[in-house]
């Protein structure tokens, strides 16, 4: 059953990617590699189960610490209305 | 009798998760512009993961592990949406327009 | 069987190409460190690919499992990845220097500034 | 399960290495530079990996990423087109590389294999005997700090010497007194301040923990100090470079780097005073266990000082430089 919870991560994890590289704006970027680091988090908590060892939850734990950060650095240094060219018009 | 019960509580705990994630994902790609995605993606994110995490943690019982996953409960769940909000106030100072969808829906409909 | 059992290796070449590809085709020097740490990335999939033992577990000794992954590629990879972005810290600091003298981080147009008396 | 998720993990890094290399908008291609790591440090977990998974989340797609986009600010956001595109040339030398590297791996063992050359030498002696000789369970911080701990210092030293770099490069100037800190982005967002109030504490209690508990889960000194330089660097964007560096006075964080190796070349130095090889801990203690457990606890809290105060110090020094950027022609830069 831990297997039907990996496949469904998986198929999120697929989703994200696609989005994050079809983009249009930025901000969509951004968004679909923040679901995909938390998709990463239950994966590796799911495997923990899987592979029945639980050491491995650590990982997870760092993995949202630094999820939550890269999303506030991106954001950070891309400041307000900085984007050049067609990425933010594109709709 | 109690074991069974746990056990099947976690297993349609997982499977409700995962199926939130799915949805959250297929709303990601489909949805037509940024503030539906960001609707889609962060309101079913923060139901998918306490799901799949209270249902492992069904499984682990009364350990250390258990402890571990509500850290990282707690965690997901405050930054999850701390991350989606600064991330829509700042494509709305980016210049993203949220009503832009309905005026081009209202347009076409005259 | 033998494709599979390969299947880690091919991949890190790929992508070893790919980052290889990215620093001598392209021009912008960010984007070759970046294509450097791809390189690198790959390199690390190949050593750890090496440490993988088949029925083998985490190298955390139990009382419950006797089969390990070789622990000493680990090391070795773990402290490459800390002395990776260390001297990634001092390529993109040479590539603000160099934006500073220069204008610019294009290797076609430092050539050029270069090339005037 | 592992082999599909292997698979999957492997197929995302290829994608998005390609990614990397077609993206001409540098800030998409930091993002996608992040999740490059993501996946490369899900795929370390997936392979047993649990130590290296940790280092490549914390330094790969937290640190790398930064520095790349702190770059970016105060370079370019797009890489323009160049005038004449090079592309066979490249192509031909890839692709020759690339099936030579190919033909080299049909020698190689298979992925898993127990005959394998890498799991007859020294890796059986290490698995056996660490309980024995070292006492701790985390085989991989055994033979990081101590059956190798002479290697590790060799990588200490490089660290240093590669923040010894960035300093004379990009250098800690000194601001002009009344210079005020250009706008901060995130200043305005106070619900990111309140839980970034939270959360920092949190990562710094975590950061201790790792350093602390890596001799029986995966952790250590080198994962620590990037988890803890990660928090204060966490703080210094969304409160400013002023705050942050608040928090650690700029004198003591100059000279952590150089302590924290010096702790390591000490306990080295001790153990050859109380008669045994450097960096022979079993010399520390009546008992070499005990001896074993007190060289190792040493040496990582050597690694985490060291490693946290460069991260710091080369964050510092882009962010200041950037912050300049924006004083001298208020173009780019935060």
């Amino acid at each position: 059953m831990i297997a039907a919870a990996i496949l469904a991560i998986l198929v999120t994890m697929v989703l994200a990617v696609i989005r994050a590289l079809l983009g249009r704006t930025v901000y969509d970027r951004i968004l679909a590699v923040n679901v995909f680091g938390t998709k990463t988090v239950l994966l590796i908590a799911a495997l923990a189960f899987w592979s029945g060892r639980p050491d491995i939850l650590d990982i997870a734990l760092a993995y949202a610490l630094i999820n939550f950060i890269g999303v506030v650095a991106v954001l950070r240094f891309f400041e307000y209305g900085a984007a050049e060219g067609d990425e933010v018009q594109g709709k | 009798m109690s074991a069974l019960l746990i056990d099947l509580l976690s297993w349609v705990l997982i499977v409700v998760g995962g199926a939130f994630g799915v949805i959250g994902g297929i709303g990601l790609l489909r949805l037509p512009d940024f503030f539906s995605r960001i609707h889609a993606a962060s309101l079913t994110e923060s139901m998918c993961a306490p799901c799949i995490i209270a249902g492992l943690m069904l499984q682990s019982g009364m350990t250390l592990v258990t402890v571990k996953l509500v850290f990282l409960v707690i965690f997901l769940f405050l930054t999850s949406p701390t991350a989606a909000h600064v991330l829509a106030k700042a494509a709305i100072h980016g210049g993203l327009d949220p009503g832009a969808l309905r005026d081009a829906d209202a347009e076409r409909r005259g | 069987m033998s494709f599979l059992a390969h299947f880690n290796y091919y991949v890190a070449i790929i992508l070893a190409m790919i980052g290889f590809y990215t620093m001598i085709s392209r021009t912008n020097l960010v984007k070759k460190v970046a294509g450097l740490n791809i390189f690198q990335v790959s390199v690390f999939i190949l050593f750890i690919s090496l440490g993988v033992l088949d029925g083998g577990t985490v190298p955390i000794l139990t009382e419950t499992h006797t089969l390990y992954s070789n622990p000493l590629p680990h090391v070795l990879i773990l402290t490459a990845i800390v002395v990776g972005v260390a001297t990634t810290a001092v390529a993109l600091a040479l590539a603000v220097r160099i934006r500073e003298a220069y204008g610019t981080v294009e290797e076609e147009q430092i050539q050029a500034k270069d090339d005037q008396p | 399960m592992d082999t599909l998720v292997d698979i999957v993990l492997l197929a995302f890094l290829a994608v998005s290495a390609i990614a990397i290399l077609r993206l001409r908008d540098l800030f998409a291609m930091a993002m996608m530079f992040g999740l490059f790591s993501l996946i490369s440090a899900g795929l370390f977990t997936t392979m047993d990996a649990p130590d290296v998974a940790f280092t490549e989340a914390a330094v790969g797609a937290g640190i790398s990423t930064i520095l790349i986009l702190a770059t970016l600010a105060q370079t370019a956001r797009r890489e323009q087109s160049p005038a004449r595109r090079r592309v066979l040339v490249p192509l031909a030398v890839v692709w020759i590389t690339g099936a030579v590297l190919i033909y080299g791996t049909a020698d190689l063992p298979g992925v898993g294999d127990p005959a394998a050359p890498a799991h007859n030498h020294v890796a059986p002696h290490y698995l056996q005997e660490s309980s024995r000789e070292i006492g701790i369970p985390n085989v991989v911080a055994s033979v990081l700090a101590s059956y190798r701990g002479f290697d590790t210092l060799g990588e200490v030293v490089v660290v240093f010497a590669a923040v010894v770099g960035v300093v004379a490069l990009i250098g800690l100037r000194r601001r002009p007194p009344g210079v005020v800190e250009g706008p901060a982005a995130l200043s305005e967002h106070d619900v990111l301040k309140v839980i970034a109030k939270l959360v920092v504490p949190t990562i710094l209690l975590f950061a201790l923990y790792v350093q602390f508990h890596g001799e029986y889960s995966p952790g250590g000194g080198f994962q620590a100090g990037v988890i803890f330089a990660a928090a204060i660097i966490l703080y210094a964007l969304v409160f400013g470079l002023d705050a942050a560096r608040g928090v650690i006075p700029p004198k003591l964080l100059n000279v952590m780097p150089a302590t924290g190796a010096l702790i390591y070349g000490g306990v080295g130095l001790v153990t050859m005073l109380l008669g045994g090889n450097y960096l022979e801990y079993d010399r520390l203690a009546a008992d070499p266990q005990a001896g074993q457990h007190l060289g190792i606890l040493l040496v990582e809290i050597g690694v985490g000082v060291t490693v946290s105060s460069v991260m710091l110090l080369i964050y510092f020094s882009f962010a200041e430089r950037g912050r300049g950027k924006l004083r001298d022609d208020g173009e780019a830069g935060p």
